[in-house]
């Protein structure tokens, strides 16, 4: 349905939500945007884009997958295994960037197929996304369009809302997403015809406003990347890269994890096994215990992130695992730019 | 998993009494990996050990941890047990549950509860224990001693006598050291060349001992008991065997220089002997004074040796030598003469230093002695002897007291009453220290029999006066400023490491104190060992010290010395640092904190000379990486102590 | 009413000082509280940062690290390295707000079984008000 | 939802045999779940194994589909994980996972002649089409080994192998000569060479390390092997097991899921990630 | 502003005369507005080099690739590479000889001195322009900042976007070089930590709640010690995971790498990783502020780091990265060191 939310009954319609845990974008110290949990009077959308995406609230950092007790009984020991399933109550993310919405929407494929991942799931099917379109680009590494998004797409949302100013137009998605808005029918209004219009328009300036693209489809992206396996563009392009985990920690759809125990005590045994993100630039990542690594370098880490996100994602899921949030160009430390890296790569051979 | 087996000792009531023993057994058997936990009231004794002997057999224990009292009594006790139960000794580990827990606490459930705790960390440690033999290298059977002066002739004797091979370098022409310079020694006032010529007689002919005068030694590299020694042998030109003796070579020799050993006093030709006692007894050609080795330059005492002793065509040698442990006596030099200008020390031929007054009051010195002024060999009628001439003075010069002045200065005021009775003697002091046997009763005599005047004081200025030395001091008991007229000034120099010491100790990688005297081991324990293990020390070249203690000094290196050298091969406790040199960077910290120098680099990481190394595991706190570790105590072992001690 | 607070102490004390030390005074039967567990190494110099860290991160309480006194090392200057060490550790752990009470260091020799279990008196003394180390605790 | 897939089930082991000591041990181990049995795989797929405390470690089942009351790994000491393994005991618990990973296509092979090519602890996945094979000769054609370890000590199934030789051909071989030694003395791709299989309605089937393979495979092609004919397992860092955790790829295959077993043919389609 | 024209022609005559491998140096970035690094190899190439203010990077860091780089290769390159260095990446260089790491014929030093007193603060230019986005930072003619955005030039006074590190910096000129760019300037600075005795002022539960607060938001991404030239260990003490790891490192070695902190990024663990971390830098950081500036949550770091440098200075009288010669902080002691804090 389309409706129409005064700006000002936000904070009302936030207040009937108290059988969600509500997170929305804060402002820290340093002027930098993250997700916590707010209180329905400090709710605010006035935020340009979040350091970190929405992607820890349903892919936390650090997942309990399940508990280990070895007891020293008299003669025989005994081992329990629980797993432990993620019970937070119900949540709703406010302000989310359609890019980033888009992201999730991937990690729901790649946590689906024929092993379904319970930990993300029992999050995902719990958290409802209210999304913000962008009406100027975030930050000026933007490229959504040329990912196949939009500053307005609506892939992976459940509610989308477009600031026209003083209020907000309303258009939800999912069942969900008409939920939550039944929860405050009353704040509530039809759209005008005017209304529906003003958003065409914005969203269409939207789509002016961003400046920064790949280019070439995804396709050609792909078809290219794949005789380039070899090329020495890896090498000079992985130059600067210090082998940080800034792009892919902070990258709305990257998602590679690590398996661990952590022992709380040693005698008696008992600890926890638990995932945490890991990341393709790390040198350990895929370091045999031999001693043996296939990605011995950081040619070989950068060019497997460019292709897992604008080759093998795609012939496996037709889509680039990428959304054009910037994110992963305007915090690298050392300036490295994966837009460049892909013109590189179409004008390769050419 | 290993399986660990543990003893908790009742130790009659001395642990049972605060520490609920079963209970301690019953927590750590529930620990992971122990599959046997016992307690008994007495460990120690046989059946004790028997139950633990009996206990790894039947349960094939890999390890056994003994809660007991501390390491220190009964460690070595229970790792022979375990040996004897077929384990390596550190396969055992000692947790001490008496002397750090059930004798300090009261309270019985806290103090099981840390007894669990201790013992539970010592089995975390024992696990990872690795199976190590003792470091055993084979020993070369010899010593170096360097310097021949009182100390180290004693030294080569004792080890001679101890029947090792000993190489005694000396770098003079002579042995004998300053000891031979003095006249008569205190508090006894007996001849120092009647009791020293002997023992260089002694040692030059003692079928153990190889002299090498007239040589230094240049390098030493290998450890202890297998050093590596250069030794360089400079040429004396004289062929010693073919010497007579005849002394003609000297007569006909031009050149005059200073005689060192007569302290400039007198002078000597190019081509000398040192003294008429001199061992070896024969010539050398300073090369330095020499005008020149062949014929047209001078060659004139070539010319006169009828047997031909004078060979100008001698090199330099440098000789090899190993040996298994060095001792290093290199003894002391006077206080530089430069640095005394306020006494006019070097300006006025009367001022003195002590050894150059040794020589006069010498009866084989300059004077036939006679203690005459040097200026114009008039009978000095006032003497004045300034003590700590350079000592004790840390603004200007030296911070630390010489030791023997008070002592030597007063033989000097009485021997100079010896000869000159109508003479008087002044002495300035800050105050006396004759600490030593027959020391305090010997200064009283110089007082009470030889009327010697002892001022308490400074002196601030001497200077020539009319043929005369004005003394200027101060009185600090009175307060009143004095002015002495007398005809010679006696300075008690401070005593300072022998020149070229410091830059054989560098070459010896060995440890010097700000002083630049050689530094012991450990000031109180090990004052006779450097830190280089297989290095001693003896007599002044530590600290100023007087002929008894140099004496007493020497014959303890040797023995240390001993120690080492009486066994086919030194044994060394396997507990020492190893590298991980994939982790190595090479950054070189481990090596600048390691102590012993026991650390090297090599290409790009460090190597750990096992022989060397103590354990300390400084060097593993150090590194960054956790790339060099003590084996049996490394970071993994802690932390898992760690853990245990908090119940983790 | 509600049990005192026992706080857990881990105590590094170097094998020829300070271990010693602590032997005396259990030969002397002085009483101290039972809140230090000691783990003994061979020199205080060998008292790795980690483990300091890795015991607050364990949850110890309190952290004590002994040596012999300046001069007095076993092992000549292994001492100094780590009074230099320490200082740094401890001013770094000041710096982000930890109790200073909480980590300290003393030099005490074989011959002070009266200074060391002074110094543990004194240290679990000031540790209770202080209550449970929670700030490096690994919650568990 | 039904089984979570990280939750492993708990297993007992029955039996541990050493293969092989020292630095390179390889021990052997029987598993059993609480149900008494193994559970049903395809030859040459794999397992996660966990022991608690220490995390996880993919290994492949050694055992033959056929039998169902154990389940069987070879496990090579190597790591954290495996190290634990090693130390564990009969009646330990351990956590299972599994199976995973494609097996090899043996349904595909019936009639045709085996040719397997194992090197070190590669005789493990092996093992467990051996098996299979054997118990099944009829649906087979010939059945050929040719195995190979650095030193005597190194060969694991030392007995098995010995009584193999009266059921298949077994060629032997060691990398440097010993005293006692009867067979063939040199690497496993020379003992090929040196035996000549005819690739005539023949598959091959070879494990070992990375740089065995690479030269079996020249070796087979010397002798005239399809690039078809010839098939491997390929081994990376694994975590998961189900293709999500994103560490195992090669190319876009996750070895863990799409893998272990590639033909030869696959393979050279596939990046050198491995 | 030094001017690097001397400098880039040299760098020109080395490539050219293959001195060297490549110049490590500053070029415009595609991303924004700050310069970033670019490695060049080719003589026609060294055009593309640039120094403005926004030249923040410590190039020294990448000689540790390039080391890496020479060990992984069988016949490896052994010409020195070029890399253009600020003051406080010249001491990062002082350090990494201090320590071995590179041998001095390893680099070829192309030192620039900040004589306006150093780079901007992206944070600091930020709240300065309220949103406008910069397109060029440059020094003016008065040494002031000129600052170009959309709607034309701005300029602000030297402290107003200085890096707070190079506010505090003692020596903004390189002390070692091959051929430098620019005057040495030693500068005085009233208040060298001022930054740090800031928070030092704090009570003890507000300094706990600021780092907490800090610490709790790290996600681990080692982008702090991955950007730091004094990181240079192939493997980190708190990494749980082998990765200096040899054909002969035993099953035992892996088996028993000690676990220090959990790869969870839970506060108690963040801690222990950042206090190891200053710790080990302590006498070695030498305050180029890359950890800070490169940390995507803006941990403060750095003020770990400085206090330490702080106490090493007054504490010990040590000066971090003047001296190839001198022994590292933690290897060495004076008989006087305080010890007023041991009982």
């Amino acid at each position: 349905m389309e409706k129409i939310l005064e700006k000002r009954s936000l904070q009302s319609w936030v207040k009937k939500l108290d059988s969600w845990t509500i997170y929305a974008p804060r402002k820290d110290e340093n002027g930098r945007w993250n997700y916590g949990i707010v209180q329905s009077d400090s709710v605010g959308l006035d935020f340009t884009v979040t350091t970190l995406p929405p992607k820890p609230l349903i892919f936390p950092q650090r997942e309990v997958f399940l508990e280990f007790l070895k007891t020293a009984g008299e003669n025989q020991e005994t081992l329990e295994v629980k797993e432990v399933l993620p019970g937070e109550k119900p949540a709703v993310i406010l302000g989310v960037r359609p890019c980033d919405a888009r992201a999730i929407s991937f990690l729901d494929q790649v946590f689906s197929g024929d092993f379904v991942d319970p930990y993300y799931w029992a999050r995902r099917k719990k958290t409802i996304l209210v999304g913000l379109a962008c009406l100027t680009p975030p930050w000026e590494n933007c490229f959504c369009l040329s990912a196949e998004g939009s500053p307005h797409s609506e892939d992976g949302l459940d509610i989308l809302l477009t600031d026209l100013g003083d209020r907000y137009f309303v258009k939800t998605l999912t069942e969900s997403g008409d939920r939550l808005v039944n929860e405050a029918k009353a704040l509530f209004k039809e759209p005008r015809p005017e209304d529906k219009k003003k958003v065409k328009a914005v969203h269409a300036q939207a789509e002016q406003k961003i400046v920064r693209a790949i280019k070439g489809a995804k396709k050609d992206v792909a078809a290219k990347l794949k005789g380039m396996f070899n090329s020495p563009l890896w090498d000079e392009e992985s130059m600067s890269c210090i082998r940080c985990g800034i792009c892919t920690y902070l990258c709305p759809s990257c998602h590679c994890f690590d398996i661990n125990d952590e022992v709380d005590s040693a005698s008696p045994l008992r600890g926890k096994r638990v995932r945490t993100w890991d990341n393709c630039q790390f040198p350990d990542f895929t370091m045999h215990s031999s001693g043996h690594n296939p990605r011995p370098d950081k040619a070989s880490r950068l060019r497997q992130r460019i292709f897992h996100k604008f080759q093998y994602f795609v012939e496996i899921y037709d889509e680039t695992m990428c959304t054009g949030c910037g994110r992963c160009i305007s915090l690298c430390p050392v300036g490295i730019d994966i837009i460049n890296v892909l013109h590189k790569v179409n004008d390769h051979g050419s | 998993m290993k399986r660990t087996g543990v003893f908790i000792c009742h130790c009659g009531i001395n642990i049972a009494g605060t520490v609920d023993v079963k209970e301690v057994a019953r927590e750590l058997a529930k620990h992971p990996g122990v599959v046997h936990a016992e307690d008994y009231v007495y460990m120690c004794s046989d059946p004790g050990q028997n139950l633990i002997i009996q206990a790894i057999k039947e349960k094939n224990l890999d390890n056994v941890v003994v809660a007991c009292c501390s390491p220190t009594l009964h460690e070595t006790t229970f790792r022979n047990t375990s040996k004897a139960g077929g384990l390596n000794i550190f396969c055992c580990e000692i947790a001490n549950i008496r002397e750090q827990c059930s004798w300090v606490h009261k309270d019985k459930s806290k103090a099981t509860q840390k007894a669990t705790k201790i013992t539970k960390s010592a089995v975390e440690k024992v696990r990872r224990n690795e199976s190590l033999e003792a470091i055993s290298v084979p020993v070369t059977r010899r010593a170096l001693v360097v310097g021949g002066g009182i100390a180290g002739i004693q030294a080569a004797l004792d080890l001679g006598n101890s029947g090792f091979e000993v190489i005694l370098v000396e770098k003079t022409p002579s042995i004998g050291g300053h000891m031979i310079q003095l006249s008569e020694t205190f508090p006894t006032l007996d001849c120092s060349q009647c009791i020293l010529t002997p023992k260089m007689v002694e040692v030059s002919k003692h079928p153990m001992v190889k002299l090498m005068t007239y040589s230094e030694v240049q390098d030493v590299s290998g450890y202890v008991g297998n050093f590596k020694v250069k030794i360089l042998k400079k040429p004396t030109y004289v062929d010693p065997d073919k010497c007579n003796l005849c002394d003609e070579c000297t007569k006909v020799c031009p050149i005059v220089v200073p005689n060192e050993f007569e302290l400039g006093l007198t002078g000597r030709r190019a081509i000398y002997i040192p003294f008429p006692q001199a061992i070896p007894a024969s010539y050398t050609l300073d090369i330095k004074a020499c005008p020149g080795l062949m014929p047209i330059a001078c060659g004139k005492c070539a010319d006169v040796c009828d047997v031909k002793a004078i060979d100008y065509d001698m090199k330099p040698q440098i000789i090899e030598e190993e040996v298994g442990a060095i001792i290093l006596a290199t003894g002391y030099d006077l206080y530089d003469k430069a640095n005394m200008a306020e006494y006019g020390y070097g300006k006025y031929a009367d001022v003195l230093d002590g050894l150059q007054f040794e020589r006069l009051c010498s009866a084989s010195g300059p004077t036939n002695g006679q203690i005459l002024r040097p200026s114009d060999h008039k009978e000095p009628k006032e003497v004045v002897f300034i003590q700590c001439s350079g000592s004790r003075d840390p603004e200007n010069h030296c911070a630390y007291c010489s030791k023997i002045c008070c002592m030597y200065t007063a033989k000097h005021a009485m021997l100079y009453k010896h000869h000159v009775h109508d003479g008087q003697a002044y002495i300035f002091y800050i105050d006396i220290r004759s600490g030593g046997k027959g020391y305090e009763e010997f200064v009283q005599r110089a007082v009470e029999e030889d009327g010697v005047l002892y001022l308490r004081g400074k002196v601030s200025k001497v200077f020539e006066d009319r043929e005369k030395l004005k003394v200027w001091g101060v009185d600090t008991l009175t307060g009143k400023h004095i002015e002495i007229t007398a005809d010679m000034v006696v300075l008690a120099q401070a005593m300072r490491p022998a020149e070229g010491a410091q830059e054989l100790a560098k070459k010896l990688k060995m440890a010097m104190d700000k002083d630049g005297f050689l530094a012991e081991a450990h000031p109180k324990l090990r004052p006779v060992e450097s830190v280089t293990s297989g290095m001693f020390l003896a007599g002044a070249a530590q600290a100023p010290k007087d002929i008894p203690e140099a004496v007493a000094q020497a014959s303890g290196a040797a023995a240390k010395a001993v120690t080492i050298l009486s066994q086919e091969r030194l044994h060394h406790s396997p507990t020492v640092a190893k590298v991980l040199s994939n982790l190595c960077t090479g950054c070189g910290m481990c090596l600048q904190v390691c102590p012993y120098e026991a650390i090297a680099l090599k290409d790009g990481k460090v190597e750990v000379n096992e022989v060397l190394c103590e354990g300390c595991g400084t060097c593993s706190a150090t590194c960054l990486r956790a790339a060099i570790q003590v084996r049996n105590l490394t970071l993994h072992q802690v932390h898992e102590m760690i853990n245990a001690c908090l119940g983790g | 009413m509600a049990e005192e607070f026992e706080p857990k102490i881990v105590a590094f004390l170097c094998k020829w000082c300070s271990s010693a030390g602590s032997d005396l005074a259990g030969v002397s039967r002085m009483e101290y509280p039972p809140n230090v567990v000691p783990i003994q190494v061979m020199c205080s110099g060998s008292v790795s940062p980690l483990y300091i860290f890795s015991a607050f991160n364990k949850g110890a309480d309190g952290v004590l690290v002994s040596g012999c006194h300046p001069g007095d090392c076993h092992y000549i200057k292994g001492n100094y390295y780590a009074r230099r060490r320490i200082h740094l550790v401890k001013k770094l752990l000041e710096f982000v707000g930890l109790e200073p009470e909480r980590f300290q260091m003393s030099w005490v020799s074989a011959a002070e079984g009266t200074k060391y279990t002074q110094v543990i008196k004194e240290f679990v003394k000031e540790l209770k008000p202080l209550g449970p180390q929670i700030k490096l605790r690994r919650n568990s | 939802m039904d089984h979570n897939v990280y939750i492993p089930k708990l297993a007992k082991i029955i039996q541990v045999k050493e293969e092989v000591g020292g630095a390179r041990a390889i021990k052997t181990f029987r598993t059993v779940f609480a149900n008494g049995q193994g559970f049903d795989h395809r030859c040459g797929q794999c397992a996660m194994l966990s022991v608690f405390g220490k995390g996880e470690s993919m290994i492949s089942v050694s055992s033959s589909p056929l039998v169902k009351d154990y389940l069987q790994f070879s496990i090579l000491k190597m790591g954290r994980v495996t190290s634990a393994l090693h130390e564990m005991e009969i009646g330990d618990l351990i956590g299972i996972r599994g199976p995973y990973g494609n097996g090899f296509p043996i349904d595909d092979w019936k009639g045709k002649n085996l040719l397997f090519i194992g090197g070190g602890i590669g005789l493990a996945p092996i093992w467990s089409v051996l098996q299979t094979a054997l118990t099944r000769k009829e649906e087979y054609g010939n059945l050929t080994l040719i195995y190979g370890a650095r030193t005597s000590k190194d060969i694991v199934f030392k007995e098995e192998l010995a009584d193999l030789k009266s059921r298949m051909t077994v060629h032997l071989s060691i990398d440097v000569a010993e005293p006692e030694w009867q067979d063939f003395v040199g690497f496993v791709p020379q003992n090929v060479l040196d035996k000549k299989p005819g690739p005539a309605n023949m598959i091959a089937i070879t494990c070992g390390p990375p740089i065995m393979i690479k030269f079996v495979v020249k070796a087979l092609k010397d002798l005239s092997f399809e690039d078809e004919q010839i098939y491997t397992t390929v081994e990376n860092k694994m975590k998961c097991g189900i293709g999500k955790c994103g560490r195992c790829n090669i190319g876009l295959h996750y070895v863990c899921k799409d893998g272990p077993v590639y033909s030869w043919a696959e393979l050279k389609r596939l990046p050198q990630e491995y | 502003m030094a001017k690097i024209e001397d400098l880039k022609e040299e760098a020109r005559k080395l490539l050219r005369e293959g001195k060297i491998k490549y110049v490590i140096g500053y070029a415009g970035a595609s991303n924004g507005w700050m310069a970033c690094p670019i490695f060049i190899k080719k003589p026609e190439d060294v055009e593309k080099l640039v120094w403005d203010p926004t030249c923040v990077h410590n190039l020294s860091r990448f000689l540790v690739d390039e080391k890496r780089r020479k060990e992984r290769e069988k016949q490896p390159d052994k010409r020195p590479v070029g890399v253009f260095v600020k003051g406080c990446d010249s001491r990062a260089i002082v350090v990494l000889l201090q320590e071995k790491f590179i041998e001095r014929n390893d680099v070829y030093i192309l030192g620039i001195s900040c004589e306006n007193g150093g780079v901007v603060d992206e944070h600091r230019l930020a709240g300065k322009l309220e949103g406008k986005k910069p397109k060029k930072v440059e020094v003016g003619n008065k040494g002031q900042f000129v600052v170009t955005t959309a709607d034309g030039k701005a300029e602000f006074p030297v402290e107003e976007l200085l890096a707070e590190r190079c506010l505090e910096c003692r020596a903004s000129f390189p002390v070692i070089s091959d051929i430098l760019s620019g005057e040495k300037l030693k500068r005085t600075v009233e208040k060298p930590f001022g930054s740090v005795e800031k928070m030092e002022g704090m009570p003890k539960e507000e300094k706990w709640r600021f780092w907490k607060e800090q610490i709790d938001k790290c996600i681990r991404c080692y982008a702090c010690r991955s950007v730091c030239p004094m990181c240079y260990c192939d493997e980190c003490v708190v990494d749980s995971i082998n990765l200096a790891v040899s054909a002969d490192t035993t099953a035992e070695e892996k088996a028993d790498k000690v676990k220090w902190i959990q790869r969870s990024a839970e506060s108690s663990e963040n801690f222990i990783y950042h206090f190891v971390r200053a710790i080990h830098l302590a006498g070695r950081c030498i305050d180029c502020g890359e950890c800070k500036r490169s940390c995507p949550l803006d941990i403060p770091i750095r003020f770990l780091n400085k206090k330490l440098e702080k106490e090493a200075k007054e504490l010990f009288g040590y000066d971090v990265g003047f001296d190839p010669a001198q022994p590292s902080l933690i290897s060495s002691f004076r008989d006087d060191d305080p010890e007023d804090f041991i009982r």
